[in-house]
């Protein structure tokens, strides 16, 4: 045999290996599932991968819209309603069926829904409450956990103390009126109060987030980080089963290829489409569906310097910018402008026709004037690239920029990654920098508090821009001590129109939040919220 | 002239560089017999090789061309063969042996192989047939312990031995010609003599007829038995050796004679005191040539 | 070969000692306070305080070093600070997924790379060698994600050959040949430049080769051209080429973290690219000090083969 | 002889190179020259014959400092070189000088190489910067260059142009001595002659002492009055070459002896 | 028969004889005819601009080069529109939008315009981090190149260490250190090179180093410092040169990602690889050109280093210097 035949044959050989190695790499990666669930599997294009599936520790809205389908609240909110019936999300009752406060406004006593089991087969009952609670919130527990205290210090503030009164009713005590407890109580932005079986807890302890157990529609299947949330459905959940066999939920962080994944069929709903893609999109039989939930993105202002102290040049730069046409044309429509502080959906939002800075370049240049700013300054701006609920903020900011030039403001662009950026931002605002760029909102309007009260000026809490207004405190405290609902939405009300005059904050949209759906998915309702319930969806063929 | 075994008439070979022709081989009639040996010598350039592997269609250069004359291989002129005849008869009727023995060989493949590899090209035999005749290649050449030698690599093995094995593959089927261009250049003396007697004995042995290109008079007194001496492309002068060594007409050749330092110089040339003893003069002996020769500077 | 080994080996373990300083102080700078991020919006000072404590931030820095590394040593790669586990956890499936994606480009880019090499050497001068250097050369100056976007606007939308990434179909993850149809549009982005640099190169390599002297020996020999370029000059340039495609394992590591961010490859590099988003330092930590090894170790491996290959046996530089 | 007359002397010299392993230990050594002694005398030129790897070029190296020897000693003008003050060693550097086997490569590719040779006239301030064109023009006249070669590069000229270049740049210290390594090997015999005969005159000229490394006899025999035979770095014979010629006394002088083929048609033909 | 004489002599000289062939040299091919004719010598200089002109290439890669710096330097006389300020209503306009040929991009800027002021950085952040490095580099090859030394031994360690992190991956790392902005990155980017360019500096030292022409000079009595200035740096600088210059276009590329990671220059300023990764995100939305105009700017521009890194080795290697 010639030598050359023999070299043809070992190469062959060798390539032969390579490609069994090959196989051996992949073939651990096998998946599961049968063709008939995948057929009644709903699959969500995701904006990033979720942090942890502990609903108490883990942050974000993105995180929440997963542990949402897994978890439950002692309150919850009504999600049936799209933005247009309800444009503010009522309570409604969740693992508690109801529950009874106390004149003073100072005890909670909860009636809880009985003959729920969690997924792991435990019963729900008032000690699995007492177990959570403190788990969030007494130190001295040894189930105490730093992570889902710190994400739900705002909720348990005021607590002082929990008894079980029997196993069906537990009682909270409070040492002061706390009117936004129950909102809190439903809300999942930064942490959540779902209930995790306590006996999962007992067994896996901080690796609970890898083995999420609680009493939801759906129940966790797998996780594959960077790939995929998988659940399945939940046949014995107490507020009926889902239609759905499977949700997974599927990280896709770049936006253009969210919107591939749909077009090319391998999701069935994406979340935050590019602007620019919806009109294509919708063309091509996809459905937009959007809402009006409890989000504002604005600019914090920095209180600590000039010019930006001065409320004329705060006023000129509300005047200054075109909300209309950047919710227009940059976002086609997928925001609304904001013009007041806190958003539609919140109760302490103003019903008033009028907005109170329409875009007006000339005034703007005016109150610029009066300020003592005639021919403009210049100023920083800080942005992040992307992050949950950023909407797309760097061409927005280089959009404002160009508003505030018009008007002799010329702005210097810096720009973060979100989590460098939201650690940047919590610090507070340096020296130099005008205004910082963030995006939040709740249901409950308490949220104003959280971003204006002077015992959370950065670097303790997220008021950014160092703002102080005993007036202001003084409302909100009122309203935060109101036992009843009409007394403290007066008293938010009156809040909101102040911090709308005052401006440390510039509300510039509030995000529609829009979700693509393939033709399939059917009864998929967007509510006034950041979050949805997918137990009503169905898929069609 | 029928009887030869190699007529080159009027070749020419040209190359077409940036700066011109070059004209390497321009008009060169050489002629070999069946077992004979004929010596080309020249200085660098004198276009030696160039003749040698016009032979072969070796040039591989795009800039080289046949520029006219005929290369008469039994009769066939090979300047009309393709490429697959070409490759057809170089290694079985026409061997051809380099200088560089040291990097003549693939590294990577042992001796055997590739003797192996050339022999079943041109033969339609098995491997192990191949692999005696591989051996009795070696042997021809007087490879010391072939049994194991067919083993090794290249790097294994000297210079010298290199040296063989590439006469051995140029040998292994056997060819009527052999074409060795300087096959002991950068060889250490002694294997030099050891390669050239090897060469005699061959061509003694098979009847193999060798061209012998070489610059080193020496090597062509000791095997040749005509030389023909080249200088810019063209033969100066050729002739028997006996003619050409002791009777050089060419003032060339003369002067080349003159440059080879010498062993065993004459009495009368021993009483020369050292310091007076002088190699040839080029300037004083030869025609001025017209331009570039670096020589041309030289103060002698 | 055992002393090369060990000699090799020692000094790549200096190597990734030099990487782990690197790797740590590097991380030293990231801005931001770790454990604010841990704890959120709402955390106390004092609640900051204590989690630094606890997690050593107040230490002197080469105590935290030294920590570290008695850390890596014991396989110990500490827990991340976002996703409340073992680092190792992390970043081992994630490793694993981007070797697929690695080790697919590099079949990909070695098995198109070495042959147009060797077929524009070959050819040399032709119309083919000039196109085929003109293209590898555009590609090396290629930005890999914007041609990652256009081969998913072409080959997935368009045509709608291969999906538009992730490595499993969601719905229905399928084993190895749903693996397969997810990996060959990443993995040929992913392989564009190095090919582009592997071609250039083992043609200059095999140039070189052709024109040794043992070639026209060959040829003189009457031995085919087909043999000549494949199996003599074939076998000569394994050694130099091999070298070259280590080399580019180090480019193709990099170049990954763009695919996989286009892709949504659920790699190494996404994961590090998301945790240097997310300041989680442990990961970042581990992540790039995985890519040193993996690269060094590679490295080691070339040096090895270029040793093994090279017929002289022990010469190597 | 008189010790005095001889310009350089080597005793007991001796290389030994060795490879270290990664921790020092196990060294592996060669040893490339082995208890040399030998002298040479002033204005004699010296041969050094051997074949390749013999360590010939090993010994010319360490006559020049360039190599550090193992052991053993070199004199100098009788000075042993390895002790020599600094501006005593710098004394020796100039009087010293080497041509090499390729001048070509001897030659800093992207300088002019007049400005190399002019160098080893500035470096000892045998000449002002001013003169310094002029001498190293009447050195490239020496060797028979013009004077338009001065600003051109190593690779414009040709192997013979070369050699003179290396002869003319070792010529610029005004040296006593100069290690002649293969320097005509890779020439063709007519420019060999030339710089053979160039060399011859030279030496004559300026009372040089020459050390002429190579593996041929003929050289030897044509240029040196006393040569040495080395094999594999043991210097087996030593004397006059037309003894040494005449009555070979090692088996190693034999052969190369009987190597030498004769432009002279003997009776093998 | 009688010895013959067969060259007739007088008519060698009419006819240029071939050039004298280098010993050894097999390939059949001789050798370009060394330059010995008695012709006045032209300057250095003069041979390398002769060399680097007759490649074709590289004059046309120096050509482009040169439109690009020519369009950053003078953009204001080439385009009446602001690179910066946008009409929002027309934004995504396409190719040959009247009055914008190569239409607006995603604020309804003009690309044509962002892509001549975006020369100014993407050409900057080529050029300054390589430029910044080069003396460090050369200096750090050359001291543990030609000393041998201890520290010098330490310093190659060291590089070798950063070696292991792939270009990319540091250049990223880095640029999350330091935050973005086009100076940061030119910082990033410096760090990542020089490691690179140390290397190309230290292999050329030790080649060199080991050539004999070293060895001649110090037989001619060359001190320490002369050696490693007059002979060793010249043929140092060169390959450092010809690499410097071919990676300016792989630094284009490597800032372009960065920016694309959202860790590079900021937006809005026009740099190739902002609009680059600025357009990638509506690639897929039928708006290809906003991304592919600069993204082909970048490629041409790399391409043109290349080509010119390529033409500058020709052109500095004395043996293609022919006159």
């Amino acid at each position: 045999m010639s030598s050359s035949k023999r070299l043809g044959k070992r190469s062959a050989r060798y390539s032969a290996l390579g490609l069994v190695a090959a196989l051996a790499l992949t073939a651990c990666g096998g998946g599961s599932g049968s063709n008939a669930s995948a057929n009644n599997t709903l699959v969500i294009g995701i904006e990033s991968e979720p942090d942890i599936l502990d609903p108490q520790g883990g942050g974000g809205w993105v995180t929440y819209r997963i542990s949402h389908q897994m978890f439950d609240g002692l309150v919850a909110e009504d999600l049936s309603k799209p933005s247009s019936e309800a444009a503010v999300t009522d309570l409604a009752p969740g693992l508690a069926t109801s529950w009874d406060i106390s004149p003073d406004g100072l005890t909670y006593t909860f009636h809880l829904r009985q003959g729920v089991k969690f997924h792991d087969g435990t019963e729900f009952n008032a000690e699995a409450v007492d177990y959570n609670i403190r788990r969030m919130w007494d130190k001295s527990a040894p189930q105490y956990n730093a992570r889902a205290a710190g994400n739900t210090t705002f909720v348990w503030q005021h607590l002082s103390a929990v008894d079980v009164l029997d196993n069906a009713t537990i009682k909270l005590t409070l040492d002061q009126p706390f009117s936004p407890l129950l909102r809190l109580m439903a809300q999942g932005g930064s942490g959540s109060t779902g209930i995790i079986s306590p006996t999962a807890l007992k067994q896996y302890g901080d690796a609970i987030a890898d083995h999420p157990v609680g009493t939801g529609p759906f129940k966790f299947e797998e996780r594959v980080r960077g790939e995929r949330v998988s659940m399945v459905r939940n046949d014995d959940y107490w507020g009926g089963a889902p239609k759905l066999d499977r949700v997974v939920f599927k990280p896709i962080p770049d936006a253009s290829a969210r919107v591939a994944s749909i077009r090319s069929g391998e999701t069935d709903i994406i979340a935050v489409p590019t602007p620019d893609s919806v009109s294509g999109l919708q063309s091509d039989g996809f459905e937009m569906v959007d809402a009006t939930p409890p989000h504002v993105w604005f600019f914090s202002a920095n209180m600590k310097e000039e010019p930006m102290k001065n409320l004329k040049v705060r006023q000129a730069i509300s005047y200054a910018i075109d909300r209309k046409s950047l919710a227009t044309d940059i976002l086609k429509d997928t925001a609304l402008p904001a013009y007041q502080v806190q958003a539609p959906a919140n109760t302490g939002y103003l019903q008033s026709t009028d907005p109170e800075y329409p875009y007006d370049p000339d005034k703007a240049k005016q109150l610029l004037a009066e300020a003592g700013y005639p021919n403009g300054f210049t100023t920083t701006i800080e942005t992040s690239v992307d992050g949950s609920g950023q909407m797309i903020p760097v061409p927005m900011a280089e959009f404002i920029k160009q508003n505030l030039e018009k008007v002799g403001i010329t702005v210097n662009i810096k720009t973060y990654e979100w989590i460098s950026y939201i650690s940047h931002f919590n610090a507070g605002l340096e020296p130099g920098v005008g205004m910082a760029q963030m995006s939040w909102g709740m249901s409950t309007p308490y949220w104003l508090s959280i971003e204006t009260n002077s015992s959370l000026i950065a670097p303790n809490g997220p008021n950014a821009g160092y703002y102080q207004n005993a007036d202001l405190e003084g409302v909100i405290a009122q309203a935060v001590a109101a036992t009843d609902e009409d007394t403290a939405n007066k008293y938010w009300e009156q809040a909101n129109q102040m911090a709308t005059a005052d401006l440390p904050m510039i509300p510039i949209v509030n995000d529609k939040s829009p979700y693509i759906l393939s033709k399939r998915v059917k009864n998929f309702v967007l509510p006034s919220e950041e979050w949805y319930d997918l137990t009503k969806v169905e898929l069609g063929s | 002239m029928t009887d030869m075994l190699l007529e080159i008439k009027n070749l020419k070979t040209h190359f077409h560089t940036d700066g011109g022709i070059v004209k390497a081989v321009d008009g060169v009639d050489l002629e070999i017999p069946r077992g004979g040996i004929l010596g080309v010598v020249g200085e660098s350039g004198s276009g030696k090789s160039v003749t040698g592997l016009s032979v072969m269609g070796l040039l591989g250069s795009r800039r080289a061309r046949n520029a006219g004359g005929q290369i008469l291989f039994k009769g066939r002129d090979l300047l009309t063969f393709n490429d697959r005849q070409l490759q057809k008869l170089r290694g079985s009727e026409i061997g051809m042996v380099f200088q560089g023995a040291l990097s003549g060989l693939d590294p990577s493949f042992s001796v055997g192989s590739q003797l192996m590899e050339v022999i079943r090209r041109h033969q339609k035999v098995n491997a192990t047939q191949a692999r005696k005749i591989a051996m009795e290649s070696l042997e021809l050449v007087a490879m010391p312990d072939p049994e194991r030698k067919i083993r090794s690599l290249p790097h294994e093995l000297s210079g010298g031995q290199r040296q063989r094995v590439l006469i051995a593959m140029a040998l292994s089927c056997n060819p009527e010609l052999l074409i060795a261009d300087e096959p002991t250049t950068a060889l250490d003396a002694t294997v030099q003599k050891q390669i050239v007697d090897l060469l005699v004995d061959i061509n003694r042995a098979r009847g193999t007829a060798i061209l012998m290109v070489t610059h080193d008079f020496g090597v062509v007194a000791r095997m040749c038995r005509t030389v023909a001496v080249m200088r810019y492309g063209k033969v100066v002068e050729k002739g028997t050796v006996q003619e050409v060594l002791e009777n050089p007409q060419h003032p060339y050749t003369q002067a080349l004679m003159n440059a080879v330092p010498r062993l065993h110089l004459t009495a009368a040339e021993r009483a020369v005191p050292r310091p007076e003893r002088r190699l040839f003069e080029l300037t004083k002996n030869l025609p001025a040539t017209p331009v570039q020769r670096e020589e041309a500077y030289a103060p002698l | 070969m055992i002393k090369l080994l060990a000699k090799r080996s020692s000094s790549a373990i200096l190597v990734l000692l030099g990487v782990t300083i690197i790797v740590f102080f590097l991380v030293q700078l990231v801005p931001g306070d770790p454990a604010r991020a841990i704890l959120g919006n709402g955390a106390t000072d004092q609640a900051v305080q204590s989690l630094r404590q606890q997690l050593g931030l107040n230490d002197p820095l080469v105590a935290q070093y030294m920590h570290y590394l008695g850390g890596l040593l014991t396989g110990d790669l500490g827990n991340s600070v976002n996703l409340g586990k073992p680092v190792a956890d992390v970043i081992v499936p994630r490793l694993g997924n981007t070797l697929i994606l690695t080790v697919a480009a590099l079949v990909i880019s070695v098995g198109l790379g070495v042959p147009l090499g060797l077929i524009a050497a070959r050819y040399q001068y032709s119309i083919f060698d000039r196109l085929a250097m003109a293209l590898s050369l555009a590609g090396a100056s290629l930005p890999v994600y914007w041609a990652a976007l256009a081969a998913i606007a072409v080959f997935s939308l368009a045509l709608n050959w291969f999906p538009t990434g992730g490595m499993y179909n969601a719905r229905m993850p399928g084993g190895t040949p749903d693996l397969l149809n997810h990996l060959i549009l990443p993995a040929t982005i992913a392989a564009l430049v190095p090919l582009a640099v592997i071609a250039r190169l083992t043609r200059s390599v095999v140039i070189d080769t052709l024109n040794q002297d043992y070639i026209r020996v060959l040829r003189a020999s009457g031995v085919s051209e087909k043999s000549i370029l494949w199996k003599h000059a074939g076998r000569n340039v394994l050694p130099p080429v091999v070298g070259i495609v280590g080399l580019q394992v180090g480019y193709l590591l990099g170049g990954v973290i763009f695919v996989e961010v286009v892709f949504h490859w659920p790699g190494l590099g996404q994961q590090l690219y998301t945790s240097i988003t997310a300041h989680d330092l442990p990961i970042i930590q581990a992540g790039i000090l995985f890519i040193a090894l993996m690269f060094v170790v590679i490295n080691l491996l070339t040096d090895l083969a270029v040793a093994f290959l090279d017929p002289r046996g022990e010469v190597a530089s | 002889m008189h010790p005095y007359d001889a310009l350089i002397r080597v005793e007991n010299l001796r290389k030994e190179y060795t490879v270290k392993s990664m921790f020092g230990t196990s060294a592996k050594s060669f040893v490339a020259v082995e208890d040399a002694s030998f002298h040479i005398s002033r204005g004699e030129t010296w041969g050094l014959i051997g074949e390749s790897g013999s360590g010939k070029t090993t010994i010319g190296r360490m006559l020049l400092s360039l190599v550090e020897p193992t052991s053993g000693t070199i004199l100098f003008d009788g000075n042993d070189i390895s002790k020599l003050d600094r501006s005593y060693q710098r004394q020796m550097r100039r009087r010293t000088q080497m041509v090499f086997q390729d001048s070509g490569s001897a030659f800093n590719p992207r300088r002019p190489v007049g400005e190399q040779i002019a160098f080893g006239l500035l470096q000892y301030d045998l000449c002002t910067r001013r003169e310094a064109r002029g001498k190293v023009l009447d050195l490239l006249d020496r060797v028979g260059l013009a004077d338009m070669h001065y600003d051109r590069y190593a690779h414009e000229f040709s192997g013979g142009q070369k050699q003179r270049l290396g002869i003319a740049r070792a010529l610029a210290s005004r040296p006593d001595f100069i290690v002649l390594d293969e320097p005509t090997a890779a020439l063709d015999v007519s420019v060999q002659a030339q710089i053979l005969n160039l060399l011859k005159d030279l030496q004559q000229e300026r009372h040089l002492t020459l050390m002429l490394i190579t593996h041929n006899l003929a050289l030897v025999e044509f240029m040196c009055d006393r040569a040495a035979v080395l094999n594999h770095g043991v210097l087996v014979e030593a004397g006059s070459v037309d003894d040494m010629f005449q009555a070979p006394q090692s088996d190693l002088t034999r052969k190369l002896l009987d190597a030498v083929l004769e432009p002279e048609i003997s009776a093998a033909a | 028969m009688s010895a013959e004489i067969i060259a007739n002599q007088t008519q060698q000289a009419t006819q240029v004889p071939p050039a004298p062939k280098p010993p050894g040299e097999l390939s059949g091919e001789p050798a370009p005819a060394a330059a010995a004719s008695p012709a006045r010598q032209p300057s250095r200089k003069r041979l390398a601009l002769r060399a680097f002109a007759r490649d074709k290439a590289a004059v046309v890669a120096l050509v482009v080069l040169l439109l690009a710096v020519g369009g950053a330097i003078l953009a204001p006389l080439l385009t009446s529109y602001d690179p910066y300020a946008g009409d929002s209503s027309r934004r995504l306009a396409p190719l040959f939008t009247p009055g914008h040929w190569l239409g607006l991009d995603g604020q309804g800027r003009d690309i044509w315009s962002r892509l001549l002021y975006g020369g100014r950085y993407s050409l900057t952040v080529a050029f300054v981090p390589v430029l910044c490095v080069f003396p460090i580099a050369l200096a750090l090859g050359l001291f543990a190149g030609a000393t041998k030394s201890r520290l010098g031994g330490i310093a190659m360690r060291v590089l070798d260490a950063v070696f292991a992190f792939p270009i990319v991956l540091l250049a990223l790392a880095l640029a999350a250190v330091f935050g973005g902005g086009l100076g940061n990155v030119m910082m990033a980017i410096g760090i990542t090179l020089l490691p690179y360019m140390t290397r190309v500096a230290y292999n050329a030292t030790v080649q060199e180093i080991g050539k004999e022409y070293i060895e001649a000079a110090r037989v001619a009595g060359a001190t320490n410092a002369q050696l490693l200035f007059k002979q060793l740096m010249p043929n140092v600088v060169s390959p450092l040169v010809v690499y410097a210059t071919s990676t300016m276009g792989l630094m284009i590329v490597t800032a372009s990602g960065l920016s694309f990671l959202g860790v590079g220059i900021t937006p809005p300023t026009p740099d190739w690889g902002v609009m680059t990764s600025d357009g990638s995100q509506v690639l897929l939305e039928g708006y290809a050109h906003v991304a592919t105009i600069p993204g082909f700017a970048v490629l041409v521009v790399a391409l043109a280093f290349n080509l010119l890194g390529d033409g500058i080795r020709d052109a500095l290697d004395p043996h293609k210097q022919t006159s």
